[in-house]
């Protein structure tokens, strides 16, 4: 069997910013950029795996940011190091990076808790030779961005600090522009980027059931040449070409 | 127990047998999955599909139906809501692309089939049955669809029309699936016994409904959806106690079943077989699991078949 | 929200508003106990009675029940089966030992009044409307009460001439409380408004069962009982959510409401009050700690009555 | 309010025998003989409290002790020490021993899990002034009896210490006689020495909702005068006269 759930112990669980969290993970699997992991509560009334994305892979050690929006991920920051979860094996297809070469330039564009996914693709990419820029953007307080081994571009809604207005505004007022983009964030971000730059690789939510392929629950629409069909973001997901998703719902 | 201990360690591991004949189709143990919470090659990555007693499909439409808006899940307390929609390629699409995979696995196949009329469900499983499935799961119950007003389930009539039709159609083992959302299951039960049936399964989801706060509206994009998991299996329970008190057919029972004693439970209520679905997403090998977490207890007491596995007489 | 910001402090803690009508009588907030888990003597061990907007009974019948056998609770995933059988000692008794000490508290008092037949519900209500109480609240929907049959709350016909007959032995404000083990409870709804009702509370429990697989029997001696808890909110929801739609009368929400929040959803599904069951044997402050929550998150969203917590149009 | 739940601290949760645990609580509340305690679990799947009877309170600190015999009582024994849980204060009316006066004699009757209320009975009559004698049954494995500040007379089923039989069998044989009586154990075990020993005091079981007199889930047959009335374990019991309980159900 090529995919499992496995108990693994918690190595570090902190807070890093108002309401995002870092856990670290003893996380023996392969992990790819733009995969993520089923993260399942030990209170059993919530019965859901969280997907959570990877952030980070370094040897045995899988690193999550999460930001603390509900019930569930409340939970999870109350998890002690030493504790233990269960965790899925990576899930999802990841960005497509396997045919970009050494040499080209890549930016990478992420909103607040939509971020975390593009450190590990930013350490890839860089590791593959590419020329990598992130351009982030945050309501007020800037987390993860020390991390990012290239040129970074912060802006904050509020203006905090960087520059003041969205990342979108950001890129075009610099006139940033590369051989390939990735975007991660909230669905409105994605799809103004998405119009912007159709040749971007999103990574998409949809609220999940199984988080494997097995429930429907996650469907997205995708163009496919002229039809619409509907993919499931857990599995044929979480990044599609932002020309080919349908915003609508 | 303790008398039974030298004949327990007599019949032992090799006399236990856990296969059931469920409407002259034989599995080689009580436990398939339930529609809709499993996808053979999704779910044959985390475990040997063979190892079930039979393999059960989502719902499978004449053509392609695309289901509901998202979001599609809402988590509750102890369950989960759904409205899938019963997104499905049609069934051309699942005799050439699914079948053979699910043939792969060499036990019995059910397949679960919906419609918007009875001349829709019909066309389905007049294809099925020129296929070598092996059983055909009739879903009178599914609340999501809009389409048509009232669920045939929830109708003795409707019920019955429905199910004799259908039961001209085909000479597969038909089993119909019963909605919860009645005032007197055994009545819909009987309708169908009547019209034909081989079997019966039971519960679909309850209807419910959740709604976001701080959103201000529903959680899922249909409003309502179908209630699963651990939080609707008593009222799983006592339907199937009902129901079997009242028709011959076998059962099997299906509705938040977790664990291996989830699974007694259910047959000791008089269910013949049982199927697994929501705790298939929260533990994708969970038939597998629950399988032998059952056949554990039947050491444990010593039933050495499944048949042994009933309430005591009072 | 941010634009409200100087508006939520300039009506701050001193303008919030948290009472509500309910059909005529005024509620202080919209938070009551759900008949049959709340005695005041007991419950008022625990916090100020006075607190709450109403205070509910256990069912009241006109002679003294003796209730069903024991193990009359069984516990469910997220929930519980209860079989009591609605012992008490009956009205006389109600009205002598039990009234005065409700009385104390100063807020609206709400006698659930159950009866295995028309005339036994007449002869109640009758006698506790020459008394002080507030409000009436019909329990027709008892699923544990095996005398007399079918439930009234389970056939519009029934529950409707069962209401009418009531509607006129008192003048107090009638609710009537339906059960949830219906196929489709809007029409029970229209029935009981058709008939004379002042408000409506729903649900009462769902039918269930538990079997302990290791004595092989029923856990509860009566073997099915009433599932209640979080496990059925989203069904309640839901039911609340129909109803709202197709009949104009008040609405108190039961079923599962453990939280501030939960109270909130079934008033933004269209409940005008709120009644907390099970919660209170989780914890026994818990209607005085919701009401609480209710009032906190009122705060926060800057909502400055209960009127003003609903859906958003779409 | 006289009444409440309160988050204590576990002192200590350790296995004293097989499938028997003793679990000491930092818990500021006076408690008597016979008492319990509602124990709510942390797991939300299972809402109901447990309720637990005093086996000993000393200063500050409670003592229970119970028997892992489902789910809840096995969380319960996966607690470790310095965690919290919530806990009512003492609920029931324990054993009645205002009356009892010091030089007279009392026999303390119990049964494997219905041993633990003793203990702090036993130390109770002994500050009295009382000469206790106690006859503890066990199936097999004894727990707590060098705990007992009296005389101890033991029994198991299976004889592997002590008088091989019965607790009854034992006071039968021994042919012990006291001025008054106390038990605790199984039904079928406090019915046979309710009729031996018609002026027994016995805290009886029945499973609870509330646990706190609210919901009438835990009634049990008491004769009153000619009249059999329905009387709530949680609140008018634990312990009632041998000679009043209706042993039929
Ligand atoms: C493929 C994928 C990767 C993700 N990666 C990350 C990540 O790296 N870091 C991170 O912080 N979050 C990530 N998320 C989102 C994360 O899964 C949700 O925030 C989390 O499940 C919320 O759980 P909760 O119980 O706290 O919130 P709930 O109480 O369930 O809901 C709170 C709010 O969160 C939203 N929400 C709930 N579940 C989802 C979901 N599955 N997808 C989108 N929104 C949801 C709801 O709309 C709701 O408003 C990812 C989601 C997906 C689908
Ligand atoms: C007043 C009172 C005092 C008690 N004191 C103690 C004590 O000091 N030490 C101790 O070990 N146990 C005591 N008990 C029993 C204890 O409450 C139960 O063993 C416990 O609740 C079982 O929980 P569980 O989840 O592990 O078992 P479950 O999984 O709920 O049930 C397992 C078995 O335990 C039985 N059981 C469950 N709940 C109760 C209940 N409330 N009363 C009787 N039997 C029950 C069931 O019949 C079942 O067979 C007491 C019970 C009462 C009513
Ligand atoms: C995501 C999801 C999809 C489902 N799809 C179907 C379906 O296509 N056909 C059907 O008959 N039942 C469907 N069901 C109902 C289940 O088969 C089952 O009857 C119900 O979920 C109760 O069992 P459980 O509590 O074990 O999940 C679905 C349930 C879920 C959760
Ligand atoms: C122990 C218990 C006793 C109940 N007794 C009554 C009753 O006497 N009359 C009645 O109308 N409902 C009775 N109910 C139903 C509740 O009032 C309520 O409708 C139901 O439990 C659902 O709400 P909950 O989930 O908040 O408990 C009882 C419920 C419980 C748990
Ligand atoms: S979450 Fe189940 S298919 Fe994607
Ligand atoms: S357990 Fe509720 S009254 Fe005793």
């Amino acid at each position: 069997m090529e995919k499992k759930i496995e108990t693994v112990k918690i190595l570090e669980n902190k807070c890093i910013a108002e309401d995002v969290w870092k856990m670290a993970l003893a996380y023996p699997f392969d992990a790819k950029p733009g995969q993520f992991v089923n993260v399942y509560l030990n209170n059993k009334d919530k019965l859901l795996p969280r997907p959570i994305s990877v952030c980070r892979k370094e040897g045995d050690i899988l690193t999550l940011v999460y930001g603390v929006v509900g019930k569930g991920t409340e939970e999870l920051s109350s998890y002690e190091k030493g504790c233990k979860i269960r965790v899925s094996t990576p899930l999802g297809k990841g960005f497509y990076i396997d045919q970009l070469e050494s040499g080209k330039s890549a930016i990478l564009i992420g909103g607040g808790i939509g971020i975390p996914p593009l450190l590990e693709l930013c350490h890839a990419l860089v590791e593959k030779g590419l020329k990598v820029e992130a351009v982030l953007g945050f309501r007020k307080q800037p987390f993860l961005i020390d991390d990012f081994p290239c040129k970074v571009h912060l802006a904050t809604d509020e203006g905090t600090v960087g520059f003041h207005g969205n990342v979108l505004d950001l890129i075009k007022t610099k006139g940033l522009n590369s051989d390939c983009y990735f975007a991660c964030g909230h669905k409105a971000m994605l799809k103004a980027v998405s119009e912007y730059l159709p040749d971007v690789q999103v990574s998409i939510e949809e609220r999940m059931g199984c988080g494997y392929g097995a429930c429907l629950g996650c469907v997205c629409k995708i163009k496919e040449t002229d039809e619409i069909t509907r993919k499931k973001v857990c599995q044929d997901g979480p990044v599609f070409w932002g020309r080919d998703v349908v915003w609508d719902e | 127990m303790d008398l039974y201990f030298g004949e327990g360690m007599l019949f032992g591991m090799n006399s236990l047998d856990m296969s059931v004949n469920i409407a002259g189709v034989k599995w080689k143990n009580p436990i398939t999955t339930a529609s809709g919470t499993f996808s053979a090659r999704e779910s044959g990555e985390f475990y040997d599909l063979s190892e079930l007693g039979a393999l059960t499909t989502k719902g499978v439409s004449y053509e392609e139906w695309e289901g509901n808006a998202t979001p599609r899940i809402a988590e509750t307390y102890g369950g989960m809501l759904n409205s899938i929609g019963l997104q499905n390629k049609g069934v051309e699409h699942f005799i050439k692309e699914e079948l053979p995979v699910l043939k792969r696995y060499g036990v019995p196949i059910i397949v679960n089939v919906v419609g918007k009329t009875v001349e829709e469900y019909c066309r389905v499983v007049e294809r099925l049955s020129e296929t070598d499935i092996d059983m055909i799961e009739l879903n009178i119950s599914c609340p999501n669809i809009k389409e048509g007003g009232i669920s045939f389930g929830t109708d003795p009539k409707m019920a019955f029309s429905l199910v004799e039709r259908v039961r001209k159609s085909t000479r597969k083992a038909l089993i119909v699936k019963l909605s919860p959302n009645v005032t007197d299951i055994t009545q819909i039960a009987r309708s169908v016994e009547a019209a034909g049936a081989d079997c019966l399964s039971l519960i679909n989801t309850l209807l419910g409904m959740r709604i976001d706060v701080h959103k201000r509206k529903p959680v899922l994009a249909n409003r309502v959806g179908g209630l699963s998991g651990p939080a609707i299996k008593p009222v799983a329970l006592r339907m199937v106690y009902e129901v079997r008190r009242s028709v011959d057919l076998p059962i099997i029972g299906i509705g938040g079943i977790m664990t291996g004693e989830d699974a007694v439970e259910f047959l000791m209520a008089g269910a013949n077989a049982v199927a697994v679905g929501t705790a298939s997403l929260v533990d994708p090998t969970a038939p597998f699991r629950i399988k032998n977490e059952l056949k554990q207890f039947m050491l444990e007491y010593n039933y050495r078949s499944i048949k042994e596995i009933e309430l005591l007489e009072e």
